[in-house]
């Protein structure tokens, strides 16, 4: 019977010291720089992959007119008029339907000027969706 | 009226039905003592036991089973081993695939797996202990000298299995375990290359190896295995179980393991073999096979299935990344029963890779005729045999510890590491 | 008597309690298979499936209670998501949780899952059929984890093997980095063959730069300039004095001589208004400022001595016959006012030329110089005679997305073992990884270097059926010869235009079909004396001081050449109707937001007062039809004109100045 | 039997016989429910076969009147006025492929024919060729799916 117990002993001291051991564990989880590195980039890791994809898009079709961060102060909306508007804070367009249509079809479309040209048949339905959930995405920003 | 009409009938029914009992099995349920024998003698598959054996060889802590239980293990081996055959493509990376599916698609797939491994590692361990059982209790001792020398086959044919039941996953470990044991092999002197590239079908470990190893594992070494376990069960039935002659003490009977013996004498007694062990019997300390052999067989085949499928549900069969030859694991390890010899390998390749294996199998296989005493057979640990049962019980140890040593303290560049770190 | 054989009530008990366990033991199995994780998720599934509108009829045929699996054989995938994933091609499904959401944006329209797959993208164990197993975060003996969305782009560049692959603008921005920085220069990477980079030729150098200049830039060239291609060696002391007195060694080709020069009369103004004719600015940066073509010029006067740089300007090719600096036709005159001024502006101007020091006359430093050339593979980017090509000095980066993890060195760095991370590491800060490494340190922001490794993440070993790679082949080299081709030589017009795709991206003109689409006697009036068309764009053509005859053999040429005859075949002969119509259009589409008509509109596109002198009108209807097909990258949408309108507004466009000012920005 | 004097007494006789009763009636339902689970063991729950639903591609690639054969798939794809529909070319009689002849289809091995649409005119098919079911993807491509047989009536307007 002794050895017996002495071996129930060992298997329960090692199995204790065992899920010690597991639960202390290292004191600095290791990371993923990489990812880390393009999270912040995209404006501090704000954005959702796919509105940085939209912002991507942005910056290279739009942002002449609308600024850089949506403002409609682009270095081209002062020969605008009517000048771009606003598409920050949380009176900016939202429906993903109108500002679709916005891109695609041109703002006269919606019954605006039509300073603001139709992008349906230069870019494919993947970048018009990007840009609108990145066009979203400005809502959560502070308006000027 | 009714009753006396349908009262033929029915009997002519029953009689039918017996009749048809009685053409596959002819001695029904039994009742009789003669029944009893019968039922074993009749029986191709029961005739392997004799129809009376001894109490002193049913007594649990004299064999401890463990013949039995390999024996059981085999059996589940090969059933599940066919199972799995259906979903198995012995061809890389498919193989690794097929693997992937039994865990994660196959119905009971991943269960079934888990047995198949876990078993395979409980028979080779289960052998191992038998061997030792023999040894302790001088088992092989004449008439068994030839049923030693057959066991020791069986256990280098577990090996065999197992070893070569380790590469089919083709994952990882697998692939490198091979790569290790198959050069641990090919360090024997002038055929250890010829050895290595004819087990790889080639120079390196590739889809011939793994066909190769396929065919051994499920027909070449099963079909040798099931022929020598045969022979070896047939042995133990003929030259009759070890320490038969020896009478359980009074005290046993009276704490009522067996009931108490009475005078009848066996009928079957009556072989004429050049040593009957018959003629040293005492029939009086003597049972039925059936039930008192039969019954404990069951009840400890249920055991170890039960066991089994607890392990299996409670434990995954490990499985690494695909079998990958340009990515070496560190440390790259045998299968943990070679892992004795990978340490040896360690200090010295010749040593641990030729003579220290051939060794133990010369050793093991001239055993019986080189240790020709008769005192102390049947009994474990019998005072007359202290100096074999001391050197065999120290080299076993040794062999144990190196195993240890490999499987649990070496780690990355085979360095002495503590498992608990 | 059969008393003693039967067995004892003892083993009855134990055989009752066995067979129990072993009922009990055989449920857990039923138990444990009924239960597995994809089941009861596809009964979530069918419940939720209730509440969801109008599912496809595909969604409610498929067969739930089942595994659903996506085998491609070609891809040696099977891809087992759609177990789970139930509705992710069915749009009725959009608005519900995960894991039962449609698949966001057209991916699977492009990507049909059927011919694609999950896991060439997505990454992760395909074949598992619960959530761990499946790989959605990092597992033990999963090479390949699912990616975050924000490197998935390494993936789409295993299969997009060009340089600009679509939607994807971080794999597209590391790949760009990649070849401005020319790290194929010291690695083999699939995807670059056939790419040169070339750092300035070092034949002549010891007349070249001063010698304190070059021991700074040796030290750390990022140090001096913040822009600089070329990264950081970290050479020791002995090595940076070795290797001046090597450079400063080479001495092929004395400058041209410049004797005659007499620098106290030159006029500094002169030069600043020549530094601005000749759009310096387009190639070479100063202050930050300007292109990225040519070194950049904020301290050129502490670098170079001045005799050089006389020399230079006045024949770039000389010296540097690889440059794609142009050779401008200025007069000695002019030369020496340019350089004055570049180095009074662009110096601070201590010693407008400096003694080399003695030690170039050194030989053991000299021959130390240049072992430590040779060995830190100096000649990968920079030629120099008597040195053969050794080939890359780097590693091949063939199949580095597929190294193992583990096997990589990481330094005292604490990050999850990744090659990804090891890729990153490596580009960022190679001296860090615990390993002595030549490669130089380029000082990479950590935004650039992720998107330099994670283009180099797309790099697989395994390579895929090519019926899935979308590559495009290398251009072939275009070399006019006559003497068309000795002013296309001389005035480097292939830095900036391209021919076939050959050539620089800098104009957004390309050579090929020139010459239907621009007026003979323009071009030739051009290039004496080119002006912006486009107000916003600082890169412009720059005035070459041509002489009329060059520039009427260039425009001859381009008129006969490069000519695309379905443009060619237009009638231009419009009716007023159409160019009122043209006005109208003009307005109603907007076209003013970003052109300039007049004086008022934008300036995003081209000025358009003179496009009647300028463009063919086979072309400009052209291009108002469909300008993608022209440009892929244009920023010109296309409106989808029929015919007629683009008839019409070609008719505007070209007709006489009287119309213009009345198209302006007028509501 | 006459035990009772001489057996140890723990357990009364009956008693002995429930506890074995229980023994075998347990082992017995798990040893049936082996044969199911070794049953359900054999069904694969995945095919290693191409998809019983799968794309064609889209409407556009059919012409207006044009029958297609797709070999790999061994269906014939109808484009007819007044919609899509697909014939197997899989004769009913023993599995060769038909090839359209005549005003019909006919098999080459045992010389059953079909009429236009897969009914026999004559010959050993015992039944018509089978008629699958198409439909349109979110993707605007047209599915087959092999394991909805329709009837001859069936039209897809795309």
């Amino acid at each position: 019977m002794t050895p017996r117990t002495l071996h129930t002993l060992a298997v329960a001291v090692l199995a204790l010291a065992a899920s010690a051991a597991c639960r202390t564990g290292p004191a600095s989880q290791p990371g993923d720089p990489m990812l880390d590195a393009i999270r912040a980039k995209e404006r501090g890791g704000d954005l959702t992959y796919r509105e940085s994809q939209g912002q991507h898009l942005f910056l290279r079709y739009c942002a002449t007119c609308h600024g850089d961060e949506g403002r409609g102060d682009g270095q081209n909306a002062s020969n605008l008029e009517p000048p771009p508007p606003d598409l920050t804070g949380p009176k900016s367009p939202q429906d993903v339907t109108y500002l679709t249509s916005v891109i695609t079809q041109g703002s006269a479309a919606v019954g605006r000027s039509p300073l603001s040209p139709p992008w349906g048949r230069s870019l494919t339905h993947q970048q018009i969706e990007y840009l609108v959930v990145y066009c979203q995405s400005l809502g959560r920003k502070k308006p000027a | 009226m009714e009753t006396a009409v349908s009262e033929p009938r029915r009997n002519r029914v029953a009689n039918w039905l017996d009749a048809v009992r009685r053409s596959v099995c002819r001695v029904g349920w039994p009742v009789t003592d003669k029944d009893r024998a019968a039922a074993m003698i009749s029986s191709l598959f029961l005739h392997i036991h004799p129809a009376r054996v001894s109490r002193h060889a049913l007594k649990p802590t004299y064999t401890f089973a463990l013949g039995l239980i390999a024996g059981i293990l085999f059996v589940v081996l090969s059933v599940t081993g066919l199972a799995l055959m259906l979903y198995y493509v012995p061809y890389p990376p498919e193989a690794y695939r097929s693997m992937k599916d039994l865990q994660f698609v196959v119905t009971f797939g991943i269960v079934l797996r888990n047995i198949h491994r876990w078993s395979a590692h409980a028979m080779v361990l289960i052998v191992f202990l038998h061997m030792c059982r023999v040894f302790w209790t001088g088992s092989y001792k004449t008439p068994r000298e030839f049923n030693w020398v057959v066991g020791v086959v069986l256990l280098l044919l577990t090996l065999g299995l197992s070893f070569t039941g380790y590469l089919l996953p083709w994952d990882q470990l697998a692939f490198w375990a091979i790569t290790v044991g198959t050069n641990i092999a090919a360090y024997a002197p002038v055929v250890g290359d010829r050895v290595k590239f004819l087990l790889l079908g080639g120079h390196v470990i590739g889809p011939m190896t793994l066909l190769r190893f396929y065919v051994l594992h499920c027909v070449m070494l099963p079909l040798a295995m099931l022929m020598l376990i045969s022979l070896h069960v047939w042995r133990v039935r003929k030259d009759g179980l070890s320490g038969a002659d020896i009478r359980t003490s009074t005290e046993e009977e009276a704490a009522g393991v067996f009931p108490a013996s009475t005078k009848t004498y066996g009928l079957m007694a009556l072989s004429k073999r050049p040593r009957a062990s018959v003629e040293s019997r005492d029939p009086n300390d003597e049972v039925f096979a059936w039930p008192h052999l039969l019954y404990r067989e069951l009840l400890v085949a249920l055991g170890v299935i039960i066991t089994l499928h607890v392990v299996s549900l409670v434990f995954m069969a490990p499985l690494e990344e695909i079998a990958d030859p340009t990515r070496t694991p560190n440390p790259a390890k045998a299968p943990w029963y070679f892992l004795g010899l990978q340490e040896l390998v360690h200090y010295s390749a010749l040593v641990g890779g030729v003579i220290v294996p051939t060794m133990i199998v010369v050793a093991l296989l001239a055993l019986p005729y080189v240790d020709r005493g008769k005192a102390g057979a049947g009994r474990w640990f019998a005072p007359e045999r202290r100096v074999a049962n001391g050197v065999f019980t120290a080299l076993a140890a040794v062999f144990v510890a190196l195993t240890l040593i490999g499987t649990l303290f070496r780690g990355q560049n085979w360095a002495w590491v503590w498992p608990w770190k | 008597m059969e008393v003693k054989n039967v067995a004892p009530p003892r083993l009855h008990v134990v055989f009752a309690c066995l067979g129990v366990a072993f009922l009990l033991i055989f449920s857990w199995v039923l138990l444990h298979e009924g239960t597995t994780e994809w089941r009861s998720t596809q009964a979530r599934f069918g419940r939720l499936q209730a509440s969801v509108k109008n599912p496809h009829q595909l969604a409610q045929a498929a067969s739930v209670g089942g595994l659903r699996q996506i085998w491609l054989p070609d891809l040696g995938r099977i891809d087992r998501c759609g177990t789970c994933h139930l509705g992710i091609d069915d749009p009725a499904f959009a608005a519900v949780p995960a894991p039962f959401a449609t698949h966001p944006g057209t991916w699977l329209s492009t990507h049909p899952a059927d011919r694609f797959g999950c896991t060439p993208c997505h990454d992760g164990q395909g074949g598992a059929t619960d959530y761990t197993n499946a790989a959605h975060q990092p597992q033990p003996f999963v090479s390949r984890p699912m990616r975050p969305l924000e490197t998935i782009e390494a993936n789409c560049g295993a299969c997009h093997r060009a340089l600009d692959p679509p939607d994807a603008p971080r794999l597209a921005q590391g790949r760009r980095l990649i070849v401005e920085f020319g790290c194929f220069s010291c690695h083999e990477i699939p995807g670059f063959e056939g790419l040169t980079f070339r750092g300035p030729s070092l034949a002549s150098i010891g007349y070249k730069v001063r010698s304190g200049w070059l021991a700074v830039w040796l030290h750390d060239p990022k140090a001096y300039l913040p822009q600089s291609k070329m990264g950081n060696f970290r050479l020791s002391t002995q090595e940076i004095t070795s290797l001046q007195a090597f450079l400063l060694s080479q001495r092929a080709q004395p400058p041209l001589d410049s004797t005659g020069i007499d620098w106290k009369r030159a006029d500094a103004a002169n030069g600043r208004a020549l530094f601005g004719e000749l759009r310096c600015v387009s190639c070479h940066a100063v202050n930050g400022r300007g292109g990225t073509m040519g070194p950049e010029l904020t301290k050129i006067g502490d670098k170079v001595q001045r005799d050089w740089l006389f020399s230079y300007l006045k024949d770039p090719h000389r010296v540097q016959p690889d440059t794609p600096m142009l050779q401008y036709r200025l007069t000695d005159e002019q030369l020496r006012d340019l350089t004055s001024f570049l180095f009074d502006e662009y110096g601070s101007a201590a010693a407008a030329t400096e003694p080399p020091p003695v030690t170039y006359q050194d030989a053991r430093l000299v021959a130390e110089g240049r072992a430590v050339f040779e060995r830190r593979g100096c000649t990968s980017c920079h030629r120099l005679p008597g040195f053969k090509d050794t080939g890359r000095i780097g590693p091949s980066l063939a199949g580095i997305a597929d190294r193992d993890p583990d096997e990589l060195p990481y330094g005292s760095n604490i990050v999850r073992h990744t090659t990804d991370n090891y890729i990153f590491l490596k580009v960022l800060l190679p001296d860090t990884l615990g390993q002595p490494s030549s490669m130089p340190t380029f000082g990479f922001s950590p935004a650039d270097a992720a998107q330099i490794a994670l283009a180099l993440a797309s790099i697989r070993k395994a390579d895929l059926p090519a019926s899935y790679v979308v590559r495009r082949p290398a251009p072939a080299p275009y070399r006019p010869g006559g003497a068309f081709g000795e002013l296309v030589d001389r005035y480097r017009c292939l830095s900036c235009h391209s021919v076939n795709g050959y050539g620089g991206d800098l104009s957004t003109v390309p050579f090929d079909r020139i010459g239907s689409q621009l007026r003979r006697d323009y071009v030739a009036k051009y290039l004496l004396n080119p002006g912006a068309v486009r107000v916003s764009v600082e890169a412009r053509m720059p005035v070459f001081h041509m002489v009329p005859d060059e520039a009427k053999t260039i425009a001859e040429y381009f008129a006969d050449v490069f000519v695309d005859d379905s443009l060619e075949r237009y009638d231009a002969r419009f009716t007023a109707v159409e160019v009122r119509r043209g006005q109208e259009l003009y307005r109603r589409l907007g076209c003013q937001a970003c052109h300039q008509l007049g004086t008022k509109g934008g300036y995003v596109g081209p000025e358009l007062s003179t496009t009647g002198a300028r463009l063919k009108p086979g072309w400009i209807a052209a291009w108002l039809s469909k300008p993608q097909t022209y440009r892929p990258d244009t920023l010109q949408p296309d409106y989808g004109l029929s015919p007629a309108d683009a008839r019409a507004l070609t008719a505007y466009l070209s007709g006489s100045g009287a119309d213009r000012t009345r198209g302006g920005n007028t509501p | 039997m006459t035990n009772e004097r001489t057996a140890p007494r723990e357990i009364p006789d009956g008693v002995r016989r429930g506890i074995f009763a229980v023994g075998c009636m347990a082992i017995s339902a798990a040893t049936l429910g082996f044969l199911g689970a070794t049953f359900r063991f054999l069904v694969p729950n995945v095919l290693y076969e191409p998809s019983r639903r799968f794309d064609i591609g889209s409407p556009q690639d059919f012409p207006p009147g044009s029958v297609t054969f797709l070999p790999d798939r061994r269906l014939y794809v109808f484009n007819s006025a007044d919609g899509f529909y697909a014939i197997s070319s899989i004769c009913t009689h023993l599995g060769c492929n038909v090839k359209r002849g005549g005003p019909g289809f006919a098999c080459p091995c045992h010389g059953s024919q079909f009429d236009e649409d897969g009914q026999v005119v004559h010959g050993p098919a015992p039944s018509p060729l089978a008629w699958y079911a198409l439909s349109l993807s979110p993707h605007t491509q047209l599915v087959v799916d092999l394991d909805r047989q329709v009837g001859p009536a069936f039209r897809l307007r795309a």
